[in-house]
């Protein structure tokens, strides 16, 4: 939250997700009427925005410490087809779960084996193990969907389908992480590092912090996040091993955590931002399908309302910044 | 001489792992060198190889650019419904490719002159070009008129036995090649991605400079998109969307190589992917296991260059020397 | 009112000749049955975006949910959802189990890829006979679940005793990376084919044979191809490549939604719909199409030949073609419903 | 006598270019020692050594007689040295506080311990109250002047237990004042048992806070000697350092003054920095422009070249008027400014010096239709190097691997193969041994037989000894304006904090 306390105009810019995420419930709620505000369909919402908002919570830090992570999609893939196969094993679901987290792991620790041991530019790095990921999730079953077998009657399956005060449990859930998430952020020191690092890796290396560590964590973070997204999304959507089901997320998850830039610290990806980003999606998803539109009609959107927020935010930084000797190209 | 080695270290490394490969789907596969096949090779980079050298000009400048795959999505449908009215090929192509020109101009508008962040700015100017490109279509497969304008000749013409793509490609390498690494007007490039203040300082038009590498890079792309649309046959929405990966793949495989984003190593990062993909086809093997080998390759790939940047790069590296 | 009741229409995909006709098909059923207040929308593939699709319809509590499944398991629990809801779901082109839908219209795919195959290996060993082995290539489709059926019914036909000599000398699956194309595998396999024995290609749907026939119709026309799915562009490609592109299974989009909606409407007024419906497709040779290209203009009716060939999945516009090839004396290939 | 800190025998090579051949440095307690050599002599990977930056090659470190393993930047903080690296490293974005407690938050030192940003807050005050800085530490940095964040470094090597701090040219972009407040500073930590290790090339400075010196040569150390009685002769040191003795820092002014006006600038104003601005600089003399950090200086050398803002005012070159556009357009016309920060305008990472030195003027060496002849090329840029002694294997060489002053050479090679008939040196001589320092100074008297120079500095002894006519800028408005033989390095400096206007004319 350090340097956008600066002056009241900017407070309030860093609430102007929240804002279009209102804008888009007010909006949506008047041209849908009770259809969109009923409490089923905003169940919905939430439902969705709190399962692509745990799939992208670690990618959120990997993309706040300036580095990048393309492998996320295809890590939650091979996770929902490594707990698919588990489950059809007969593996106890809790145990298969457990292993699919594991992988999910262990692709972070590959990626951050190299990113930080060997010094790999992080974009060609996960470019790399998310082409591992997607192979070994086609490989699992001969690149086919694999269909859980009674599913039903796992206890964590039901459990995924239940609510607590109403409330989806992948929504309370993603609140929990969330929540947990945000004091990470905000309040230790990895919070702390990942910033600085996004800023200048120089300086915090300089200042004897085990900067390999910490994007370590974040690249871990990630792809642990990404597994348990694909076992969230097994659960509650699909019921089956999807080999593919990455294309699904690579590019709804950068939009969400890049919008959520916009929120919070202005311009870099945070926690908080993310999530009203996922709301917002979701919201978008659910009310332009009201109103019949495809998914095309949304993909324009999206893209309009994350060039706009850009430019907001972007015209908002520079004016805080002293104008001072800025050269003319700039 | 010890410097010369080090300096060309990487690139042997690379020619003998490129060799490697060569050789195992020689083996496997004795048709694999035969001249249809390396034509065949040559045919399918091709596109590749032309879409990742505009993204050369983008990494060169130390940018990036998330739209280009999606904006000549939007190109290939303009030019199947041009000539799906009956346009004659050449002036639709002509048509694609100026859209593909003109998105990236707004690619390099906002990145360049309203100084918008790179990545999620062409994410949403990307979008914007790739959901209108669906809008318009309906994303039907646009096909009317494509057999009688003959529209495939622009991926099948054989020209002393090698199809137009290649010879496109090949203009294209050597243009690139002249504009970026031995015309005056590259070293712009080069500049503006090293240090943008002492580049504008040294008198180097940094705006223009961005502005222009990101417009080559939406009109290369959009070429490549063209030569798809005529190789498949159809006008599809969806042509350019598997282009993002194979070309960062090509471009950061030649930076790793040759240590600045350049022609030939762009070319080389592409063709060593693709010999990996057309070796497995020809012996039979799904995508998913040649994906495999592909990742571990690209791996080894950047792992065998930093056998001597390590040595060069001292801050970090003595660092760990210390610790172990 | 039939004025103010909403209808919904969840299309996994609008892409290609089959997404278009879908969407056409129930605009048109629509239409006939007065809806104007209805909605398509399409989640590209998705079974993510459709599942939440599905949810906002739900909300809106339409008097029917139409649905092609973008991926038959992946979008169950959201098909079981709306019909917990109380909302009657009709499914188009995909089957999905364990979900209680009012009605289910398919299309054979396993028949499908049985037809094109047999009829593939007939024309070969009629041409290279049945003791020298002949060469195939086949490009397939498994990522789908409801599409793999088709490789399932070709791979059936040639464990016939009678096909002991077509030998498939190269296989390839459809690359949901695509990294690899239908035309840049055919490159390769023509490539390896220096003996230029590659005699006949299977491809599970047309686009993969329209991407194999820019490459050799005119170099290599003795390949021959069949496909499956049908449509104006598959009959023009036939046209034009006769001895090369040689069979397609047409499937018959049209009269999954135009059922569909008419099965929404009787069952809305309390009438007993199937359950199950096995739409017709047919089998459509080059020689077929050639012949009615020849009499393109001939009207039987209201219609000429080739806008009943357009329309070819509209029930009766079969026996209409059959009606004007007859009249011009070509009773050669009179088109059977054969799937 | 003992020593606290003993590095012996430190050897150092970059991929076969020996950096450090056996140089030792000793440190007693409580005194100041300063390092001494010129360009590319070691001295900063020495320290860079010794506070754990980069790894040793062979030799060993002794702190109090002990032997130490400092593998890290963090071991040394353990072993109680600090440092302050020339271009102190900062996260933009965070406060004052947070950055001089960055790595050091307090607390167990696992990544989910929390940061208390109140406590640092508070530590950082009280740290503030020890010492004679007055500094707003709950500022971000990026609003923060260069003097403020150096003072921020500063902190953040006193915030920990410090018994060793290293200073890496830290008065190179101090003004005089904020010099002897640091000086008066450093007194006071000797006092309190710290030993200062302090690199420098303004030999000055040596005799005012230092108690010894070492010097280093070619990677060695050629002597450690003690400086008795607050003087040290600094030709003595200068042949030390060089093997040979330095004839005269400066070179002799021209006869008399150029006839020819070349460039001249009336009334220019930049909104907020400087106002109504004018000078005439002549063919064959040189004009000095004198200000302190923040007086505006920086911005001016921008506006001439036409880089930065909406400036209004007239800019004439050999009597035809220029148009401020871009600095394109100022090389274009024979106008060019050797920028004063080398790190971020100076120079361009990652690419040869060939490369830099010939991006300024790519027509001269193009071939047929726009072709680079890398040949000519190779050869204009190692003429150059060979002309200012750049210390390099080859022209191939990445200028950010040479050390800094060699760095601050390329730069002005660069200049000069603009062949301008006008240029402006902004601090040509930042962080630039006193060997090529003369060296540089013979270089801008030799290109002012031909063209009109202008070097702006923050250095009045610069300007005094190079200019043959000098103006000083107050807060973005002239406050003096005379002839170098004239005034004295006091007038100049009263005048640099002084209000009183000069007009111009
Ligand atoms: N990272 C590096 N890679 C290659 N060479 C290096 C590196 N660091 C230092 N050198 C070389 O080592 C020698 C000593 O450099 P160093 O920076 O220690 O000099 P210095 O005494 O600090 O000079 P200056 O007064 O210019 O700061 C120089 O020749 C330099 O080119
Ligand atoms: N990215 C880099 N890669 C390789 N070497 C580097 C890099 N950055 C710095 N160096 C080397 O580290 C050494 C010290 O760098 P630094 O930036 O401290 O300059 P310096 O010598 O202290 O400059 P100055 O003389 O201005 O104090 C230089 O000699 C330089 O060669
Ligand atoms: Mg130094
Ligand atoms: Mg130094």
């Amino acid at each position: 939250m350090k340097g956008t306390r600066i002056s009241g105009r900017l407070i309030r810019m860093e609430y102007a997700l929240l804002m279009v995420l209102l804008l888009v419930f007010l909006l949506f709620s008047l041209l849908c009427g009770q259809a969109f505000y009923q409490v089923y369909n905003l169940m919905n919402i939430l439902k969705a925005a709190g399962s692509i908002a745990i799939l992208v919570l670690g990618l959120t830090w990997v993309i706040g410490a300036n580095e990048m992570d393309a492998s996320f999609p295809e890590v939650a893939s091979c996770a929902s087809m490594v707990f698919a196969l588990l489950l059809n094993g007969k593996t106890d679901p809790m145990l298969a779960a457990g292993a699919s987290l594991l992988v999910g792991v262990g692709f972070g620790c590959l990626t951050s084996l190299l990113v930080v041991r060997f010094r790999f530019h992080s974009l060609i790095t996960t470019i790399a193990t998310s082409t591992i990921a997607g192979a070994i999730a086609n490989i699992l079953y001969n690149g086919s969907v694999l269909s859980i077998k009674g599913l039903n009657s796992a206890a964590l399956y039901k459990f995924f389908g239940r609510t607590v005060l109403g409330f989806p449990i992948v929504f309370v859930i993603a609140i929990g992480l969330y929540a947990a998430a945000f004091l990470v952020q905000e309040k230790t020191r990895f919070g702390h590092y990942v910033y600085a690092l996004a800023e200048n890796r120089q300086a915090v290396t300089e200042a004897g912090v085990k900067s390999g560590r910490v994007l370590t964590a974040a690249f871990v973070l990630s792809s642990f996040f990404a597994a348990f997204g694909g076992i969230v999304y097994v659960l509650t959507v699909y019921k089956s091993g999807q080999p593919s089901m990455g294309s699904s997320f690579f590019l709804n998850g950068f939009t969400i955590v890049f919008l959520g830039a916009m929120a919070l610290r202005l311009g870099k990806a945070n926690v908080v931002g993310t999530f009203i980003g996922a709301l917002v999606l979701s919201a978008l998803t659910s009310g332009l399908t009201m109103l019949g539109s495809g998914f095309a009609v949304g993909q324009v959107i999206k893209g309009l309302l994350l060039i706009m927020g850009v430019a907001v935010v972007t015209a908002y930084r520079r004016k805080i910044v002293p104008k001072g000797s800025k050269m003319k190209y700039e | 001489m010890k410097r010369y080695l080090s300096d060309r270290l990487p690139v042997v490394l690379f020619a003998l792992l490129f060799l490697a490969v060569v050789v195992t789907f020689q083996c496997l596969q004795p048709t694999f060198l035969s001249s249809a096949n390396i034509v065949n090779m040559m045919q399918s980079v091709s596109t590749t190889v032309i879409a990742a050298i505009g993204l050369t000009f983008v990494i060169a400048i130390g940018r990036s650019d998330i739209s280009f795959y999606m904006s000549c999505c939007f190109c290939g449908v303009l030019m199947a419904w041009l000539v799906s009215l009956g346009w004659h090929p050449v002036p639709a192509i002509l048509c694609g490719v100026a859209a593909g020109a003109a998105w990236g101009s707004v690619s390099g508008f906002a990145v360049g002159k309203l100084k918008l962040p790179d990545i999620i700015t062409t994410i949403a100017i990307g979008s914007i070009a790739f959901g209108l490109g669906y809008l318009f279509s309906d994303g039907a497969f646009i096909m009317q008129n494509f057999i009688e304008a003959k529209t495939h000749y622009l991926s099948q013409y054989l020209v002393l036995g090698i199809p137009l793509p290649v010879y496109v490609m090949a203009a294209v390498m050597v243009l690139s090649y002249y504009l970026l690494e031995r015309s005056r007007f590259g070293r712009a490039f080069y500049a503006v991605g090293a240090t943008e203040k002492a580049a504008y300082l040294s008198g180097v038009n940094v705006n223009r400079t961005i502005v222009l590498a990101y417009v080559i890079c939406g009109t290369l792309a959009s070429v490549a998109a063209l030569i798809m649309t005529a190789r498949q046959g159809y006008g599809n929405v969806k042509i350019g969307m598997n282009l993002l990966m194979p070309c960062f793949t090509a471009v950061y495989i030649g930076m790793s190589v040759f240590k600045r984003p350049c022609v030939v190593g762009t070319a080389l990062g592409a063709l060593l992917v693709t010999a990996i993909a057309t070796g497995f086809t020809s012996i039979n093997i799904p995508f998913y296991v040649s994906n495999l080998v592909t990742g571990f390759v690209l791996i080894l790939a950047i792992l065998l260059s930093k056998v001597v940047v390590r040595e060069k790069q001292p801050r970090m590296a003595a660092k760990e020397a210390g610790r172990t | 009112s039939a004025e103010d009741d909403f209808y919904a229409v969840s299309l996994g995909w609008a892409e290609n000749a089959s997404g278009q006709r879908q969407k056409t098909g129930f605009t048109e059923s629509f239409e006939k049955f007065g809806v104007t207040n209805f909605s398509i929308v399409d989640a590209n593939y998705d079974p993510v975006r459709q599942t939440e699709q599905i949810c906002a319809f739900i909300a809106k509590g339409p008097k029917a949910l139409f649905i092609t499944p973008s991926d038959p398991t992946g979008i169950a629990e959201a098909v079981k959802e709306a019909v917990d809801a109380g909302i009657p779901v009709y499914l188009s082109d995909g089957f999905v189990s364990g979900a209680d839908a009012v009605s289910t219209v398919l299309f054979d795919n396993y028949a499908c890829g049985k037809t094109t195959m047999t009829y593939l290996c007939d024309r070969l060993q009629e041409k290279y006979g049945a003791a020298e082995p002949i060469k195939i290539g086949m490009i397939m489709l498994p990522s789908n679940e409801s599409w793999h059926q088709r490789d399932l019914g070709a791979e059936d036909v040639l464990s016939q005793e009678k096909y002991q000599n077509i030998e498939v000398a190269y296989t390839w699956s459809w690359d949901s990376t695509g990294a690899v194309t239908p035309s840049s595998t055919i490159s390769t396999w023509l490539a390896a084919d220096t003996a230029k024995e590659l005699r006949g290609v299977w491809c599970a749907w047309d686009g993969a044979a329209f991407e194999g026939l820019v490459l050799t119709g005119e170099t290599r026309p003795e390949i021959m191809y069949t496909g499956c799915d049908g449509g104006e562009e598959c009959w023009n490609y036939m046209i034009n490549y006769p001895d090369s592109f040689v069979m397609s299974a047409g499937e018959n989009i049209y009269s999954m939604p135009r059922s569909l909606v008419q099965y929404a409407m009787s069952y809305n007024e309390g009438k007993t719909v199937p359950r199950l419906v096995l739409v017709e497709g047919y089998a459509v040779t080059s020689k077929m199409i050639g012949e009615v290209n020849s009499i393109r203009d001939y009207k039987v009716g209201d219609k000429t030949a080739w806008e009943l060939l357009l329309d070819y999945d509209l029930p009766g516009n079969v026996d209409l073609l059959n009606q004007a090839l007859t009249e011009n004396g070509l009773t050669d290939n009179l088109w059977i419903p054969s799937i | 006598m003992s020593y606290i800190l003993e590095m012996r025998g430190i050897r150092k090579s970059f991929g076969g270019l020996a950096a450090l051949d056996g140089a030792d440095l000793c440190v007693a307690a409580g005194e100041a020692h300063a390092l001494l050599g010129i360009n590319g002599a070691g001295k900063s990977t020495m320290i860079k050594i010794l506070s754990g930056v980069y790894g040793r090659d062979a030799g060993e470190i002794r702190l109090r007689g002990e032997p130490v393993q400092i593998a890290s930047p963090k071991d040394a903080l353990a072993c109680g040295i600090s440092a302050v690296y020339q271009d102190p490293q900062m996260v933009e974005s965070y406060t004052g506080y947070e950055n001089i407690y960055l790595g050091n938050e307090g607390g167990r030192e696992r990544m989910l311990a929390g940061v208390n940003r109140r406590r640092l807050r508070t530590m950082a005050r009280e740290l503030v109250a020890r010492y004679p800085f007055d500094i707003d530490v709950e500022k971000p940095v990026y609003l923060m002047s260069s003097v403020e964040r150096e003072i921020i470094a500063i902190l953040r090597a006193l915030s920990k237990e410090c018994r060793v701090l290293v200073l890496d040219e830290p008065t190179s972009i101090l003004t005089e004042k904020e010099r002897h407040t640091l000086f008066a500073f450093i007194h006071t930590l000797k006092q309190s048992g710290v030993s200062i290790i302090y690199i420098t090339h303004h030999l000055d400075e040596v005799a005012q806070v230092c108690d010894s010196f070492s010097v280093f040569r070619n990677g060695r150390s050629v002597c450690r000697e003690a400086i008795s009685g607050g003087a040290v002769d600094c030709g003595h040191i200068a042949e030390l350092m060089l093997g040979e003795r330095l004839s005269q820092l400066y070179p002799p002014r021209a006869g008399q003054p150029g006839r020819r006006v070349c460039l001249c600038a009336e009334g220019l104003t930049l909104d907020g920095r400087f106002e109504n601005i004018a000078f005439e600089a002549r063919c064959g003399e040189v004009l000095g422009i004198f200000g302190l950090v923040g007086s505006g200086i920086d911005e001016l050398s921008k506006v001439l070249v036409g880089a930065i803002g909406e400036s209004s005012g007239t800019l004439s070159k050999g009597g035809q008027p220029l148009k401020l556009a871009s600095p394109a357009a100022a090389i274009r016309s024979g106008l060019y400014l050797v920028p004063g920060n080398r790190k971020t305008e100076g120079f361009l990472h990652n690419l040869s010096i060939a490369f830099n030195v010939t991006v300024v003027r790519l027509d001269k060496v193009v071939r047929r239709l726009g072709i680079v002849d890398r040949r000519l090329e190779t050869s204009a840029a190692a003429a150059l190097t060979e002309k200012l002694s750049i210390v390099t294997p080859t022209v191939q060489k990445k200028v950010n691997e040479l050390s800094g002053g060699n760095q601050q050479k390329v730069v002005i090679a660069k200049g000069l193969f603009a062949e301008a008939d006008a240029y402006i040196f902004c601090d040509p001589t930042v962080g630039v041994d006193v060997g090529a320092k003369s060296g540089i100074y013979e270089m801008i008297r030799t290109l002012a037989a031909k063209a009109a120079v202008v070097i702006i500095s923050s250095e009045p002894e610069e300007v005094l000894g190079n200019a043959d006519r000098v103006m000083v800028i107050y807060q973005g408005r002239v406050t003096l304006r005379k002839d170098a033989t004239d005034t004295t390095l006091k007038e100049m400096l009263v005048h640099a904090i002084a209000r009183e206007e000069v007009r111009a004319g």
